[in-house]
């Protein structure tokens, strides 16, 4: 049953984030995508199970490079979005 | 109620917070605060994480992190600000390659053919970020040429890759213990991102980094699926959703198609036939909308049409818009638009457009090659480019605005029917022409509302 | 009570203080209206016009005159005309109540009360009454027409496959009553307007209406309670001529509508700035009659300056005399009924009321007008 | 896969198509598609729940079925299109005691705490819907008065209402197998849905059934968390959410705020402390533009403002799209207004705004009050009452545009500042105006912009 | 677990709603609630369990009630919904 | 090549065939220019302006024609003046072609290529020659005003204190180049303004104006290729005027501009429809030069027919010279620019350019304008 649950989020993730992303200004297309871009390091989560399970076996490692890619992927994400957001404040005041 | 029960509650509101932060991210008066709501909202998820049970040995996951944001905090700080889409461009190549390596590490544990089959979409869509961003980073950062590389066969090469993952995906699906399926599938998917970015032209390269961005996403929420994670579907498939809707709205500012854009370099070796007239490319009012938002330079070319629609005062709150949106705006007028002389200063200065705005035909056209869209409102034979090419045409010979030479012409008009002088206009046929058709009032009308 | 309404005997005035739509309202009123035969001409109105709707129609002035308890017009009378009034008629008019001295002596003699329509305050209640501004406001529009069709050039922008004809630049200087409805007519047309005043208040109602201000740092200017301008000193009347010769050269029409209440106006245009203009160019002197706001400016004629067109024309409103007789007769009416006792059927002059304090003149044998009265003494 | 993933699968699709339903209702070009498409969506589930293996007995299924059907089918075809809004409360009214009845039969099954408690929460809401749609149904077809129903003490009554609700529903958590807790939670909540409606006056009625509709949602909601369903929680809380926004809206339009419309017949009976000046409410352009939507009749007064901010054009837009609206829209012209005689004219001729529809003073003043909206663009002494009431004024006789005598009215102006005459304007205060502040064309593009 | 689920399919249907109905205009504020109002209508798939459960007991006839009542509403709901609606479409063209 | 522009001789001509700024352009072209003393100064050019930009100014106008290559002027010349051309001289000016046999006789004598300005035909090349159409649309500009002036009420609305005035009430008969301009002039006036033509099409144009049309139902009418009107039946023209009637009555301002191309134009508004107008009522006969659209019109003259003003001012375009010369230079000048041969720096005469086809009437002592040529058979 666990399958309908998840298929029924998925579901209305998608249809959200159709609504969500519907007339955005040109000037947004880059920061928008960046932003989104750092939330999709939300695998970082997956990857912590697989790193933290301790085995020490392959997984483990592969585990423990994926938290690094990942945490890449937030940190500058995040980072870089904010900082062309920034620029655009000043611009506009 | 389990430790486990309440952390995953708190994944609920992580999710919801990404969802607000992204609709944050959507308007420029927010997107800042949006930036920083989805970054607590990560913080979030990842403590909760971090505490759950399964995690027993932090050593790892300490180092990754550490790495990753010394490397991820030195890149995004210390990047030029001209070069951000291509860091984003690596960015994305990191997530995309850690959701492969996630669902590598969950074969270990995850056998089951359900489990297999999401395994395999997020190696696969991991895969094809990785490579793919790595080659848009390349291409953007000029360190690999921008133009599409392209070699007979590339099709049939394409088509055999194709074939050869989903072989070995099913391989993999029945027999998850056999690794080197699941090497195969990985160096093919790696490959195929390869093949799919390289036949892209450079200036090509933010819609590609979008799409990439989308299928990151898709690959987190496949690997969500495969780990049984439902922060990772939510957020995954939210990236992936909005990042789909963003490349078809980007795509849409470049007057292109998504697959235009995808298999353009392909288009570039086949089609050497002559080409024949041409087509009518009717466009929508939002489409318009979406080029016109993204324009820096516009000229508006006013002809009959735009008197018997009486539509000036709508045009003039246009241009106010669009020079609100930092366009500059300028009108070019012929000598003999409308029915009468000076048919257009008459209407247009019951409008209020500045008369400095006015340009007379031989000052516009020198400048019509930097403009980025030319809107021709209800003007027909004043923009007849067979006045210049035909040269049996009756109108030969006589100077026409030569908004064909404009990035993009939008012509608003009710039909395809003639003008004043009555003969066919070949402008209409052009590349770069897009027909709005209806009443220019409605019209203009429609695209001030877009505006809103 | 009896209103009569003479003829006006000014030549070329062809404007009339009532007209028959107004007439009829007097009537209706209660009042006893006796019209002059032929009073209406000007306007194309008939004596029938005014009969029908209930005014006696008089061939005898002077009866009508002598017998009046009111009279209305629209010019200062005669001063053998004040003699033939009896004590306590009241009298409403144009009186130019600064200059005609002997005309206000003559009505405190005869005891007539002699409302002057020059001096209706400008307090918000009044404006209905306001003769000034609703004749000014007419001649602004009648004073870019007259440009317009003297100047060699057309106003409005052209873009034709003869050529761009470029538009006509328009200066105004003066930015009152008269001044911004010539600025909005002049608009209209499609000039490039540009105006001038020396109240800073002003600017921002210049560019309401669409226009450029001409920035002149004068220093201190100001306003008087009513919104009349202030006088300048001679120095700042220099000051404001050097910033603007510049500006008049390169203008092809100039109207000038610059006054200052109850004093000569400024002369703002000398002769060298009007040679500076361009053959053809057009200046429209609007104070011209009361002593100009141009040197060289003769009222009523149209003077031609090193091909500069100098109009002096006076008396601008009765061009669109129609409009402007039914304005100046709403004005009066106005008057009039703000001060009818409807019961008693009379006028009622209540000198504590804020407008009469300002308009009446002569009342009783006295001049009670504090204003006139200090100029006197 | 299983018939019950199956089956489960088939209400994700069922679910879409509610939520792509709802979407499309939204507009008035796909409205009636989005309705047929929302049924189609319940057919599905209707479907798929009697194929559940639960199922084992359709008969009474089949006979309620039946019953349901003729009844609701009669009622909506043979009722008269005036009475469509009490329809509505009755069809609501059903909807959220059979909610209350599925909750009640659940019960018998289901009694682990969490499950008692949504049974609890569907079972409070569908009663107090219940209840509280019978008496709105009552108020708007007039068999019972519209007249807000008070009495001294209500507040106390109420009060105690809750709280018994409260005490039995905890104690039905602790012993779920006594039935009297249950019996008692449901004549309660019936009670207090009587008594939420009763007070509030009939013309509210249609904000209250929305209002009633969204809690009937929450309890389809509370039902499926009961009976563990996803449909039941996805198009419940659909259903909750946007109800709960539609209430929203529709209080914005009628310029209330929702906690005025519920407690506004409390507010009766204690407000009769004479009315001081007033206060200010300023308004956002967003909530103008609900109430200009809703307005049927408007009129425009312009003043010296409008000519400031060079408003004209966008006026004259804004008349179009309130015209376009099926509105009546004129313009009330003071002769004073501006600065110059005829300064209005002059500017909405500019405009091309039609010479009929400005309309002089004396003849816009009788018309007012049946004006839903005046919209006061930068004037202020021409629409000042002080002129009619406050014999100290300066202006006081002065004849001035009654707009206060309109339902509602906006003022366009930047700040509380005075205008020419330099006086107080106790319009600003009254209890039918709004303050929208701002330069009166920003504020009127925004209007505009809103409309799209 | 289910009940995270469940939190998460409920929290995500509720942003869809509201975004939704975002700028609905007047006209269709009554159509729009008597189109939700029948799909509020769906506790009648909560009512088909309880009505045929085949157990003859109480539940089974309040579930029979529920059935007939969800239907009134289901059915009554979307008709006088199409039919507002249709009046609509005349006065537009 | 010489070029000699003569002073125009007509009395009240005060425009100029070329001004200095596209005299600059013609000896630019490599044309030798003559130009006659005292040629610009109706507008206001003095000989040095011309001097300076590279004429040759003579007092001698006798050998300045005779030795002409070319002749450029406004009005046609007297016949003494085509003798003295010499043979192979091309000659552009109105002519007048229809009605001045005589004069085409004496072209086609002296071996003289006369072109004849009205005749440049209407298709799309040539408009920027169009000197009809060009004078036409400062005409229609000129009229408005003149109506405008004449009228005793203003042509916007104004709500004031002192009463409403109503907008104007203006019809145009004939909505050609000028009578489309006159509609946009008397609306930017703010004036309510109807119009009404024979010709379909141009119902469309007068909307996209902002003005009302008129409909009439006339059955059949039409236009010619060159867009000018057919000339209706007499049947036709009663049906019109019984329709404009009452509308007539109820106008403040009638502007005919009705034509016919190489006919007399019709009569529109008859005695009645006249004596049918308020009093202080304006009609502007844009036609009355070639006959008149209104019974009573006088060339050049205001006549007044019961109260109601008729404008019979001819050459209205004079009234805005300077914009009307720079029109009429460069519709000129266009025609030259578009026969030279910037090798040879001559006048390439090319008869079968359909532009010259069209506006050719005489060339080496024949008619070669089909039109004309049909006309005198
Ligand atoms: N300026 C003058 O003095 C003068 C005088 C006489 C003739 N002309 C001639 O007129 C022509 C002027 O050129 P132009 O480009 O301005 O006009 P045009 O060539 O006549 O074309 C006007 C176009 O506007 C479109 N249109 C008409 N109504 C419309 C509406 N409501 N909404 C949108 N489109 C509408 C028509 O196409 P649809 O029907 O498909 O909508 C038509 O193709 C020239 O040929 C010129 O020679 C000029
Ligand atoms: N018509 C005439 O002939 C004439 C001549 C002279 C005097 N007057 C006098 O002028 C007054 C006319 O009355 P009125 O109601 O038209 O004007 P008003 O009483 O002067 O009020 C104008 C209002 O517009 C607001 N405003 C100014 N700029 C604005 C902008 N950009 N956006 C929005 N609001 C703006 C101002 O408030 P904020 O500053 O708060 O925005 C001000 O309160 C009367 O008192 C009349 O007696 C009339
Ligand atoms: N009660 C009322 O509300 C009311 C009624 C009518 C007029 N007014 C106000 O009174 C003001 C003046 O009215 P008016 O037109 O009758 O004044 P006016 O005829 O006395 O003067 C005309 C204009 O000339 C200007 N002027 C004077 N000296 C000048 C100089 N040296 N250079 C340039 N300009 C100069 C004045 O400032 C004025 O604007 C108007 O602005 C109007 O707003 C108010
Ligand atoms: N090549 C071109 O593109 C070009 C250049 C100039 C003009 N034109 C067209 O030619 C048309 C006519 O030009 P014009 O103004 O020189 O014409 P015109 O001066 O010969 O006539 C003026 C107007 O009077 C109208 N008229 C004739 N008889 C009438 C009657 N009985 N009642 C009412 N109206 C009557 C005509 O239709 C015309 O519109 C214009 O509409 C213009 O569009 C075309």
């Amino acid at each position: 049953m666990e399958i309908v649950y998840l298929t029924f989020i998925l579901m209305l993730a998608i249809f959200l984030g159709f609504e969500l992303i519907n007339k955005v200004p040109a000037t947004l297309h880059t920061p928008l995508m960046s932003g989104a871009n750092a939330i999709s390091g939300i695998t970082v989560v997956g990857a912590i199970a697989s790193a933290g399970s301790g085995s020490g076996d392959a997984a483990n490692i592969l585990g423990a490079i994926a938290v690094a890619l990942a945490t890449i992927n937030v940190v500058g994400g995040y980072w870089v979005t904010d900082r062309m957001l920034a620029m655009f404040k000043k611009k506009g005041s | 109620m389990t430790l486990d029960l309440a952390l995953n509650m708190i994944y609920v509101v992580s999710a919801g917070l990404f969802i607000y932060g992204l609709k944050l991210l959507g308007s420029p008066a927010t997107a800042r605060r949006g930036n920083a709501i989805s970054a607590v909202a990560m913080l979030i998820a990842i403590i909760v994480a971090l505490l759950d049970q399964s995690v027993v040995d932090y050593r790892w996951i300490i180092g990754g992190v550490i790495i990753g944001t010394i490397i991820g905090g030195l890149a995004a700080r210390l990047i030029a600000m001209t070069s951000m889409p291509e860091m984003v461009a690596l960015f994305n190549g990191s997530g995309g390659t850690a959701s492969l390596l996630v669902g590598w590490a969950a074969l270990s544990t995850h056998n089951d053919t359900f489990s297999v089959v999401t395994i395999f979409l997020s190696i696969l869509i991991g895969g094809v970020t990785c490579s793919g961003s790595l080659i848009a980073y390349l291409k953007l950062s000029e360190k690999m040429s921008g133009k599409p590389i392209i070699f007979s066969g590339q099709r049939i090469v394409n088509s055999i890759l194709v074939l050869a993952i989903l072989v070995c995906g099913v391989m993999l699906t029945i027999d998850p213990s056999n690794l080197n399926y699941l090497y195969a599938v990985i160096a093919l998917s790696v490959l195929f991102g390869v093949m799919a970015v390289i036949p892209i032209g450079g200036a090509d390269m933010p819609v590609v980094i979008s799409l990439l961005n989308s299928y990151s996403g898709l690959a987190a929420c496949a690997a969500g699926f495969a780990v049984n994670n439902n922060i990772l579907i939510v957020a995954g498939s939210l990236v992936g959703a909005s990042g789909m809707i963003l490349t078809n709205i980007m795509c849409k500012a470049m007057n292109r198609s998504l697959v235009n854009v995808l298999f353009s370099g392909f288009g570039a070796v086949s089609t050497e036939t002559t080409k024949v007239e041409g087509e009518i490319k009717p466009i929508s009012v939002e489409d318009a909308f979406y080029i016109l938002e993204a324009a820096t330079n516009v000229v508006i070319v006013p002809g009959y049409g735009m008197a018997v629609a009486q539509a000036q005062h709508a045009v003039k709150e246009l241009q106010l818009l669009l020079e609100k949106n930092d366009a500059e705006v300028n009108y070019g007028i012929h000598p003999v638009a409308g029915r009468m002389p000076g048919h257009m200063n008459v209407l247009l200065a019951e409008a209020d457009v500045p008369y400095d705005q006015l340009i007379e035909m031989e000052e516009i056209n020198p400048r019509m090659d930097s403009v980025d869209v030319a809107i021709v409102i209800g003007a027909n034979d004043v923009v007849n480019p067979a006045a210049r090419e035909v040269e049996s045409s009756p109108i030969y010979g006589m100077p026409v605005i030569n908004v064909d030479q404009a990035r993009t012409v939008f012509v608003l008009k009710r039909s395809m029917a003639s003008g004043f002088a009555g003969i066919e206009n070949p402008l209409f046929y052009k590349d770069n022409t897009r027909m709005l058709f209806g009443d220019a009032k409605e019209s203009i009308s429609g695209l001030v509302r877009e505006f809103g | 009570m009896q209103i009569t309404i003479p003829k006006e005997t000014h030549s070329g005035e062809d404007r009339v203080p009532i007209v028959p739509a107004v007439a009829k309202k007097l009537v209706h009123m209660g009042a006893k209206l006796m019209v002059e035969s032929g009073m209406g001409l000007g306007c194309g109105y008939s004596d029938e016009d005014y009969s029908r709707v209930g005014a006696e129609i008089t061939g005898d002035r002077q009866a009508a005159l002598a017998s009046a308890d009111i009279v209305l017009r629209i010019r200062k009378p005669d001063i053998t005309e004040v003699n033939q009034l009896k004590s306590g008629c009241i009298h409403i008019s144009y009186l130019d109540p600064f200059n005609e001295s002997e005309l206000i002596a003559a009505f405190k003699q005869h005891g007539v009360t002699a409302i002057s329509m020059e001096m209706i305050p400008r307090i918000t209640r009044s404006q209905k009454m306001d003769a000034l501004s609703s004749q000014a406001s007419l001649a602004g529009y009648v004073a870019v027409l007259l440009a317009a069709l003297r100047l060699p050039s057309i106003f409005p922008m052209m873009m034709t496959p003869a050529g761009t004809l470029k538009p006509a630049k328009v200066f105004i200087i003066g930015a009152g009553v008269a001044g911004l409805q010539a600025i909005a007519t002049a608009k209209r047309l499609g000039a490039k307007v540009t105006a001038f005043d020396t109240r800073p208040v002003v600017a921002e109602q210049v560019h309401s209406l669409g226009a450029k201000f001409l920035e002149i740092d004068l220093g201190e200017t100001g306003q008087t309670a009513d919104g009349y301008a202030k006088e300048l000193t001679p120095e700042q009347v220099q000051m404001q001529r050097e910033a603007q010769k510049k500006f008049i050269a390169d203008s092809d029409v100039v109207i000038t509508t610059a006054q200052v209440f109850g004093r000569k106006p400024p002369v703002l245009v000398t002769k060298d700035m009007v040679e500076g203009m361009q053959h053809g160019s057009v200046i429209v002197d609007m104070a011209a009659e009361t002593g100009g706001n141009v040197e060289g400016s003769v009222p009523n004629e149209t003077v031609i300056v090193n091909g500069v067109n100098i109009i002096g024309q006076a008396n601008l409103p009765n061009e669109v005399c129609r409009d402007a007789s039914l304005m100046y007769s709403n004005n009066l009416f106005s008057l009039v009924e703000d001060n009818w006792d409807t019961e008693q059927k009379h006028f009622n002059l209540d000198l504590n009321d804020d407008v009469l304090t300002g308009c009446v003149i002569t009342h009783k044998g006295e001049i009670v007008n504090t204003t006139i009265k200090n100029l006197k003494g």
